[in-house]
């Protein structure tokens, strides 16, 4: 279980590595992310360590950094929009 | 077992891949991600050694592992310092490059001098 | 057991991919976010070799402040992408660092094939004392008590490497805050998340370091993951950086190794020697002292990635 | 009454693996950004959320079962504001981003 997992992740890395632009790259991170955490509690699951699930819910708390980071670096606040009327 | 044989070659390939990475890109942020391989690929080899030093009841050598812990933190650090740095030298003369000559040309220069 | 050993392997090519796409991507930010990936990985192939601690160290660390340092370098270093690519070393070079690193490869890989099995250990040794320390987790007593000496070193570092980072600031921007001022209006959506996340976060850190005496965790987990709340409240600007002249800031940096030492000069008082704990009250001091620590990773980390005074301070 | 939860447990895992695939082949498969964003959520919030219901049944006490549930919560929040924020950036910079 926690191995077809595993491998959609693989292949959403496949997505990573030819995706078309820097959002995309960001969604299949994202995917990573969620995916990585459900393999982490499977693998857990399956091979009984402890404290896995303190793991996964530091994953879980951090899953919206990159995404966050990319969206606050993307404009930064010290150089001015080119075009501002493209907002909204 | 062979699971941490596994762990401990990946970390030599990942220490390979890393100082391949060192060595032939310009980037300096390359560079330091490069460097950062080549540290992940150390600790992998200590995971090895943690797991191979399974004894008195733990899964793996405690030793290791805080060392490991500790090393992830001071790698950190070290990055923080070197991406200052790159910034820093990007503010001052518009380019993030290592090669001395290029730092000396203001950077209005523009991008077809060499 | 080799249907586990061949998702191993797919494991093992997995980061192995997603290090050389770290490598060869085109561009900084296709490498950044690659290298993000790769650290999520990497948490698992910890926990697949039974080291827990180092996972939660890896993912704490990897996923949060990393990310948000190498994202933000590689979207600031954008415009300068265009003139390193033209530095790009030969084809005869890049030939010769291919061999040299396969030469570095095979050694490595022949020191690990060739490893004794069950290989040297310390494992013993960190069990027979952990009842004097009163703590379950070996990897927590090895940090403070065995070897308290490398650990208290290493929080001088994190803020020696903030001393340095600071001190890159130009010389009017001295005493400053990092970063940029707070924008009129923050992001409402990322507001929101930065709103219900930290006490979720704070929560969850403190929790992980409490945990961190029996259980998989402990100070540097937990102070990276509240070192990561304060962040991303930095990053919706529903606060900014404090100037790095605020006295707080400073006896917060300091807090860690400071208390650290103290304890352990005392040792030479109320126990054998340096670092060393009196019987009996190991497991509160310990506590004590992780407690202080958690506050300066939290602290520290965040400057860290907040950079060298960017504004003029306040008169 | 074990084998039912296990049944049950597998049956849940399974459709959460189900729904990561989707996820999947939808990101690899749909024409622009905004609708392979749609194919992500869908894939973060039931794949997970089965996985999880999955695990629930082996959970061995209340501590892990609500760890396991806020674990996907937090993911639930980090998915719907990354996916507001990656939509935000897709609209105003265009789908070539």
């Amino acid at each position: 279980m926690a191995g077809m997992i595993l491998f959609t992740v693989a292949v959403g890395l496949i997505r990573v590595l030819s995706g078309p632009g820097d959002v995309d790259r960001l969604m299949a991170a994202q995917l990573l992310g969620t995916g990585g955490i459900a393999a982490l509690l499977l693998v857990a699951a399956a091979t009984g360590v402890r404290g896995v699930e303190d793991v996964a819910l530091g994953l879980a708390l951090l899953a919206a950094f990159a995404s966050t980071a990319f969206v606050t670096s993307a404009a930064p606040a010290d150089t001015p929009d080119p075009n501002p009327a493209d907002d909204r | 077992m062979t699971q941490a044989t596994l762990a401990g070659l990946i970390g030599a390939a990942l220490v390979g891949l890393g100082l391949y990475g060192l060595i032939t890109n310009p980037q300096p942020l390359r560079k330091n991600l490069a460097f950062n391989l080549i540290g992940s690929g150390v600790f992998l080899i200590f995971g090895i050694f943690a797991r191979k030093g399974a004894a008195a009841g733990f899964p793996a050598d405690p030793v290791p592992q805080a060392m490991v812990i500790t090393g992830i933190v001071v790698a950190f650090a070290a990055s923080a310092l070197a991406v200052a740095l790159v910034l820093r030298l990007h503010e001052e003369t518009g380019r993030a490059t290592l090669r001395p000559d290029a730092w000396t040309k203001p950077p209005s220069d523009g991008a077809g001098s060499e | 057991m080799s249907v586990r050993l061949a998702l191993d392997i797919g494991l093992a090519l997995l980061v192995f991919a997603v290090a050389a796409r770290t490598i060869f991507a085109r561009g900084a930010f296709e490498a950044v976010v690659d290298y993000v990936a790769y650290g999520l990985l990497l948490s698992i192939v910890w926990i697949r070799l039974f080291a827990v601690d180092v996972a939660l160290t890896e993912d704490a660390i990897g996923g949060g402040v990393t990310g948000v340092l190498l994202i933000g370098a590689a979207a600031r270093l954008r415009s300068a992408e265009t003139v390193a690519a033209e530095e790009t070393p030969s084809g005869s070079l890049r030939v010769f660092a291919a061999c040299l690193c396969l030469l570095v490869t095979a050694v490595l890989a022949g020191v690990v094939l060739l490893l004794p099995d069950p290989g040297p250990t310390l494992a013993p040794q960190a069990a027979e004392h952990l009842a004097e320390t009163g703590l379950g987790n070996p990897v927590t007593a090895v940090l403070i008590a065995y070897r308290a000496v490398d650990t208290m070193l290493e929080k001088v570092v994190l803020v020696l490497a903030v001393v340095g980072v600071w001190s890159l600031a130009p010389d009017r921007f001295w005493g400053g805050a990092p970063g940029e001022a707070r924008a009129a209006r923050p992001e409402p959506t990322l507001a929101f998340l930065a709103q219900v996340l930290p006490p979720l976060g704070i929560l969850v850190g403190i929790h992980v370091f409490w945990a961190g005496a029996n259980e998989p965790g402990g100070a540097f987990q937990g102070g990276a993951i509240l070192a990561a709340m304060w962040l991303i409240l930095m990053m919706a600007r529903l606060t900014e950086a404090p100037p790095v002249g605020a006295l707080w800031l400073r006896l917060a940096l300091v807090a860690g190794p400071a208390v650290f030492l103290a304890f352990g000069v005392a040792g030479f008082v109320m126990a054998s020697g340096f670092f060393s704990y009196p019987p009996g009250f190991a497991k509160p001091l310990i506590l004590f002292i992780e407690a202080f620590m958690l506050l300066t990773i939290a602290v520290t980390l965040p400057m860290l990635v907040a950079g060298p005074p960017r504004r003029e301070p306040r008169p | 009454m074990s084998f039912a939860l296990d049944v049950f447990s597998i049956v849940a895992n399974g459709a959460g693996v189900f729904f990561f695939v989707a996820g999947i082949v939808g990101l690899l498969r749909f024409p622009d950004a905004l609708t392979r964003l749609h194919a992500l959520t869908k894939a973060d919030n039931l794949g997970l959320g089965l996985v999880v219901l999955g695990l629930l049944t082996r959970a061995g006490s209340l501590l892990g079962a609500l760890k396991l549930i806020a674990i996907w919560a937090l993911v639930q929040l980090a998915g719907a504001t990354a996916a507001q924020l990656i939509g935000r950036a897709v609209r105003r910079k265009g789908p070539a981003v």
